[in-house]
């Protein structure tokens, strides 16, 4: 229970220095910055209430201490209130409302697929100790290696453009009147069909990694004595096998922790490129426009996804692993 | 029965006995880790209360289990951990706790570790092992730095010194490597030497010849040696006196070859049951079972009654007082006390100092 | 050197000497300046030929010469990022491990937090603003990319750090009377240089994908007259390159960015294996014809019988 | 008890086994020519330093051998004998293929690892490793019937059998190793094979395993091929013992002719190099300089810079084990040295008289009082 409470008190901690991170970024900002974007806004569709209150939000009007901006920064978090998006004149959380789901889709798919196929793949070639592994080598460090909008790029142009097997813009078939969104078959295939490219992007250039860690660990353990004395009691290969599959997946587990900040990066670069409707593509469009509620908006709803895919790794851990349920 | 006569005995020395002021004495010295538990802060009583003095020239031999505390204490006494109550005095004189003071005391006492493989850094040749110390503490001159080396690798024994010298650890031996790390003691030219299980990671064949120089440091450069081990039989090899642990305090002390011939003490004669001897010309009978005790919460009285086959009612209740037992040894147990032996039962009797 | 008889490093070390050699010297011997234009007219970019072997930009300019010049910020500000996040990381990593405690807690917190923040995202919205003067300064830019990337690298050290800190070498160093930033620096960092190999090759990966993502968003801005990898594929993306089928625009830039990150993967695996030779294929026996498999020790039954009678 | 002077009918023989690591030229051998029987219901112990190939030739002898290890040579017999059954087969473990090895494993032929810590897998409870290979090896087994073995196995080596859900971390090392060795024993094999099962304990708990062990060692009858550096121990324990020395077997004996009449100097040296716990206190010299490294091994007998006896012969050619000069009667010794060939003047200290007798009862076995040389002496 100890580590678990530890643990929570991590999170807690964490989601608070992402909030007020997110509250002195901005303000970090070169102040003319800030003041240009919304002296820009004044023609734009945002209302002078809705503008007074941005500036109040940002400390522009002057007459609020750094101190009672924070306070009310916080209690407007706490009441859900995350100011208005300045290019769409609407309450960030509704943006973040459409465009959630469609980045929990994908980087969920895409994660649990690479995650999945990746340790199964690193279990065998890490058993197997097979020379087919040295061959894949060069082709999963490429996947590795390189930045993913390369490989969305790649993707895009072989089997999007050129190959003409996967359609590669947006998030459905948004030139097709008749498609409805909704929990039907036609706009379900649609999304699928739209993701396939993108959710195959961040698969492959994470895959690779689960693989050789996957691998690697499964080397380790194998010079462990409990998988010797598996195969000495005379249990078939693949229960032995097994014990040592069982054993390695737990570093997999904690490594989670290192990697899913750096897939959630890759796959905001992969929506970019491929003009999903998701997150990604949305923070994009905020930088261009200089949209700062709705870039804050998003960075903090990326940053608890991220603690929460985390918070799920530590469970899962310490559900695997009785040491870690001892108390310390 | 239930008057012990603790309080008024006065502290008790451990160690070879000799004329004038020991190199290095120890006082009543306690260690209590804590321990950061869910609730509420315990302590793990690793040693209670040692007094033991190293007369130069002697080798004292502290043995028992492992988390016997024979390993704190070692370090208690390099300084390395700072005792919970206790002093040290070096030559009769206390030693202060200041850094400065710290860093002279380590010119006086050193500790051999029991890994060859892990005391000598890797990345780092014989030479640069043996010229730190000396860097540090006898500042010498460019041209005496190589001769004053190599002379240490002479004094463990390992010539001619210039095969040796420019050699990094993996390139040695276990047992050269133990030379080197005792080499490496010897250069800030200590009065003592604490060997924490020096041997019991060298190969059987090579021990002795580290045991023997050990012996013959003790002889030739008059150190005041305390060896650390488990094996009771080299203790009696090489020791004048032989400390036996238990549960982080002495049980019996007391001249080596006296010790292992007429144990005082039953954890004593367990421990010498249990020892392996390929001479022994009876089937073992173990003396007590069971495993040592949680340091955390140590049984009340003597911290052996819950494994000792003699208990006694006063053994649950007060710790015994070391008693003596014959010549220089002592024990604490209550049936070398007058008040408490059983006069009864002649089969409860520790045998051995009796017959 | 025992490091060269991995095929991985030398691969990799060779492929990153050709580029290294390319961000040196590829901006002297490119045929034209990266602005430099054909002609000004033409509005359509021309394929590859004998006289632009990469063909041409969309304004005309050289993509062969703009290859060769767009390398050198790359390479150096991910260089840069990697070293500074390894300076961070070793500091607090080491530190965190080395010191334990209350300092662990507080060090090992702050790099938990900095792990679980999206870099890639905090750099968009904290460069964007920047003014070009800002983001043409290499240091800067490597400063705050490497903000994003020390925490890896120290969870990685702390660990083996707390290891190491238990060795009896270090013990015995202080049994001696070295002092703690002499034990540190003498006993413990030599050992950990592998690790700090690979934490920073990763960071340089981790720093080229960042650099190279944020130019190609184009919210680091560059000077006029500069140009690098991710610049180009800014430009010809947003002029439509893509599905134009004008490829020799940003093929060549992106197949740089790979083999970058293929030579510096390959070297990190390669060390890998040094680190922790069971995880190198030469236990396999490859090549030798014998199967290992654990559980069943091959049998060959190769031993000459014992010569002499009994 | 079986004791060496009436051996049951072999169990397990090796024959000229020859193990290398690594393969082609950059193979090194690390066992050469090892030849042992282990007889039903006997002990022997394997005695040597580190790097002397002990732990090697018992890991190769199952085919448990870990790479680079490689299988060179040689032959390992095992007479099995499943349980109820009168007839025996022969198997041969090298030739053996996945299946019939399986079958062996453990049902007949279980090890003891040296650390139980590492042994027992750290996420399975322990009634888990009990009973998972039951159900490979006996199959018309009920998950109640495993269940109860399982107890049954855990109170044979005294743990209670609230232990049972227990995981590894949450036992003592004591214990641990009374798992591992109630899990050795699960299937009533014919061999179990030690691997320096008490090296990490502490003395009085070793000593308190090992006499179960032997407990159960009469019970069952298991035969038990020992594995350790501690000969002083294996003195104690084993019926038989054979020495190695840099992959090769030096001497094989009866435990106690070993120790008061060894015939080869490295037994000679080993032996005097555990101090005695009675008796004047003498300085010893153990073994001058130290084992060599398998990658560098001395030609001759790989023993001969360490040896005060050595011969000029002894740096150029490799002896071969015999039956040694000293020792002309029907006892079972055979030594790997020059020195007890014929013709050869042995030295006094290799050529004490075997005692006819031996192996005695241990109360008259004792160094003093042994019997008088039989005259087979030159």
């Amino acid at each position: 229970m100890r580590t678990i409470f530890r643990r929570l008190g991590f999170y807690v901690l964490a989601a608070y220095a992402a909030v007020t991170l997110n509250f002195f970024l901005v303000r970090m900002l070169p102040g003319d910055a800030l003041q240009n974007v919304l002296s820009k806004l004044r023609s734009a569709a945002i209302t002078p209430e809705e503008l007074k209150a941005l500036a109040a939000q940002y400390g522009l009007d002057s007459h609020q201490s750094l101190a009672s901006q924070y306070f009310s920064y916080l209690g407007n978090l706490l009441h859900g209130d995350l100011g208005t998006s300045t290019s769409k004149g609407v309450p960030v959380t509704a943006v973040l409302g459409t465009d959630l789901p469609w980045t929990i889709g994908l980087v969920g798919s895409a994660t649990v697929i690479a995650f999945v196929f990746g340790t199964l793949i690193g279990i065998v070639v890490g058993w197997r100790r097979s020379g087919f592994f040295d061959a894949l080598l060069p082709v999963a460090t490429f996947f590795q290696a390189v930045p993913y909008f390369i490989l969305a790029f790649l993707l895009l142009l072989t089997l999007g453009f050129y190959g003409k097997v996967f359609p590669y813009a947006q998030g459905y078939d948004t030139g097709n009147p008749d498609l409805v969104p909704g929990w039907n078959g036609t706009f379900i295939t649609s999304v699928v069909e739209h993701g396939a490219l993108p959710a195959a992007t961040v698969a492959l250039a994470s895959i690779a990694g689960w693989i050789i860690g996957m691998r690697n660990v499964m080397l380790t353990t194998m010079d462990e004595d409990y998988v010797l004395v598996a195969a000495a009691k005379g249990l078939p290969q693949w229960k032995v096998a097994g014990v040592a599959a069982r054993n390695a997946i737990l570093p997999s587990i904690s490594n989670f922790a290192l990697s899913i900040s750096l897939v959630v990066a890759g796959s905001i670069a992969t929506e970019i490129v491929f003009s999903y409707p998701g997150l990604g593509y949305e923070i994009y469009q905020a930088i261009l426009t200089g949209d700062y509620p709705l870039m804050q908006g998003i960075l903090l709803v990326v940053i608890f996804t991220v603690l929460g895919a985390n918070l799920l790794a530590d469970m899962a851990y310490v559900a695997l692993d009785p040491r870690a349920r001892k108390e310390s | 029965m239930t008057t012990p006569t603790t309080e008024t005995t006065p502290r008790v020395v451990h160690g070879p006995k000799r004329p004038g002021t020991p190199a290095l004495e120890a006082r009543n010295l306690t260690k209590h880790f804590p321990v950061h538990q869910f609730r509420g802060r315990q302590v793990v009583h690793a040693v209670e209360d040692i007094s033991l003095a190293l007369p130069e020239g002697t080798v004292t031999a502290v043995v028992g289990e492992s988390g016997s505390g024979k390993s704190t204490l070692a370090r208690l006494l390099t300084q390395l951990i700072t005792p919970t109550s206790g002093e040290l005095l070096l030559d009769g004189k206390p030693v202060g706790t200041s850094a400065r003071e710290r860093r002279a005391y380590t010119s006086q006492v050193h500790l051999v570790l029991q890994d060859p493989f892990s005391s000598l850094n890797g990345v780092h040749s014989v030479r640069y092992h043996l010229e730190r110390p000396l860097k540090l503490h006898r500042k010498p001159g460019r041209g005496e730095l190589d001769a004053l080396a190599k002379s240490l690798l002479e004094r463990v024994a390992l010539s001619p010194a210039e095969n040796y010298i420019d050699k990094f650890p993996h390139e040695l031996s276990g047992g050269q490597r133990q030379r080197v790390a005792i080499a490496r003691g010897l250069a800030v030219q200590p009065r003592v030497l604490l060997a924490d299980e020096p041997v019991s990671m060298l190969d059987v064949s090579i021990r002795l010849g580290v045991l023997n120089l050990l012996d013959d440091l003790r002889e030739r450069e008059r150190l005041a040696i305390l060896y650390v081990t488990h094996d009771i039989a080299s203790a009696r090899y090489l020791a004048d006196t032989v400390v036996v642990m238990y549960a982080g305090q002495v049980v019996e002390s007391g001249p080596a070859t006296q010790i292992t011939d007429s144990p005082a003490h039953p954890y004593t004669q367990l421990l010498l049951s249990a020892a392996p001897d390929p001479s022994r010309t009876e089937p073992v009978e173990l003396r007590g079972r069971g495993a040592p005790p949680s340091l955390v919460d140590p049984p009340s009285g003597c911290r052996f009654h819950p494994r000792c086959p003699f208990a006694m009612a006063v053994c649950k209740e007060t710790a015994p007082p070391a008693l003596p037992a014959g010549g220089d040894q002592v024990a604490a147990c209550w049936l070398l006390s007058p008040d408490h032996a059983p006069t009864t039962a002649a089969d409860a009797t520790p045998s051995a100092t009796d017959e | 050197m025992r490091i060269l008889r991995s095929t991985k490093v030398v691969v990799g070390l060779s492929l990153l000497a050709f580029f290294v050699l390319l961000a040196v010297v590829g901006p002297f011997v490119a045929p034209h300046a990266p602005d430099w234009q054909a002609n000004t007219t033409s509005g359509v970019p021309q394929p590859p030929s004998s006289h632009f072997w990469f063909g041409t930009t969309q304004k005309q300019e050289d993509v062969f010469s703009q290859v060769l010049a767009g390398g050198r910020d790359t390479l150096l500000i991910s260089l840069l990022a990697g070293l500074i996040a390894s300076a961070l990381s070793i500091l607090i990593g080491v530190s965190a491990g080395y010191f334990g405690g209350v300092v662990d807690e507080v060090l090992s917190v702050l790099s938990n937090i900095f792990l679980a923040l999206p870099g890639l995202l905090i750099l968009m919205v904290v460069m964007k603003p920047l003014p070009p003067q800002d983001t043409s300064n290499p240091f800067l830019i490597g400063g705050v990319i490497a903000l994003t990337a020390w925490a890896w690298g120290a969870r990685v050290l702390r660990a083996q750090t707390l290891s190491l800190r238990n060795q009896d070498y270090v013990e015995s160093a202080r049994v001696i009377g070295e002092r703690s930033p002499r034990v540190i620096v003498f006993e413990i960092l030599p050992n950990l240089l592998p690790i700090l190999a690979s934490s920073f090759i990763f960071t340089v990966i981790y720093g080229i994908g960042a650099y190279v993502s944020l130019t190609w968003l184009g919210v680091i801005g560059v000077p006029s007259g500069v140009v690098t990898w991710g610049t180009m594929l800014n430009v010809s993306q947003a002029s439509g390159s893509l599905i134009s089928g004008w490829w020799w625009w940003y093929v060549p830039p992106a197949l740089c960015v790979a083999g970058v990150g293929i030579a510096l993967a390959l070297l990190n695996f390669g060390i890998d294996e040094i680190v922790n030779p069971r995880l190198t294929s030469a236990r396999t026996g490859r090549g030798s014809g014998v199967k290992f498999r654990l559980g069943l020790t091959p049998v060959l039954q190769s031993a000459p019988t014992k010569g002499d009678a009994k | 008890m079986t004791a060496s002077g009436h051996l049951g009918e072999p169990v397990l023989e090796i024959r000229d086994l020859c193990v290398d690591y690594g393969v082609g030229k950059k193979a090194v051998r690390a066992i050469t020519d090892a030849t042992l029987t282990l007889h039903r219901g006997e002990v022997l112990g394997l005695a040597g330093e580190s790097g002397s190939g002990k732990s090697t030739l018992a890991y190769a002898l199952t085919r448990l051998l870990r790479a680079p290890g490689v299988i060179t040579g040689g032959q390992v017999l095992f007479h099995s004998r499943p349980q109820g059954s009168d007839t025996t087969r022969t198997v041969d473990l090298l030739a053996a293929g996945v299946e019939e090895l399986r079958v062996v494993r453990w049902s007949e032929l279980s090890v003891v690892f040296q650390s139980a810590m590492h042994a027992l897998n750290p996420v399975a409870r322990i009634d888990a490793q009990l009973t998972d290979m039951l159900k490979v090896h006996r199959r018309k087994m009920t998950a109640e019937q495993r269940k109860e073995r399982a107890i049954e196995l855990l109170r044979m080596v005294g743990i209670t059998s609230d232990r049972l859900l227990s995981y590894p971390h949450e036992l003592s090392g004591g214990m641990r190793q009374r798992v591992m060795i109630a899990m050795a024993l699960a299937l009533e094999p014919q061999v179990v094979l030690m691997d320096e099962p008490t090296t990490a304990l502490d003395v009085v708990t070793q000593r308190e395993i090992l006499e179960e062990l032997m407990q159960l060692r009469q019970r069952l009858g298991f035969a038990v091929i020992f594995i350790t550096h501690d000969l002083s121990l294996l003195i104690e324990l084993a019926d038989s013992i054979a020495i190695m020395y840099a992959g090769r077997i030096v001497e094989r004996g009866g435990a106690q002719e070993l120790f008061h009449s060894p015939r080869h100097p490295y037994t000679l040296g080993l032996i005097n190099s555990f101090p005695a716990l009675h008796g004047e206190k003498v300085r010893m010299e153990g073994i001058p300089g130290s084992p060599p490294a398998l990658t560098s091994l001395p030609g001759g007998c790989a023993f001969h810079p360490r040896c005060t006896f050595a011969l000029d012969r002894c740096s150029e050619e490799i002896p071969v084990l015999q039956r040694p000069v000293a020792d002309s009667d029907g006892t079972e010794r055979t030594a790997a040295c020059w020195l007890q060939t014929d013709g050869q003047t042995v030295p006094q200290q290799l050529a004490l008289p075997a005692s006819a007798k031996l192996p005695a009862p241990r109360g008259e076995a004792a160094g003093a009082e042994l019997p008088e040389p039989d005259g087979s002496i030159k």
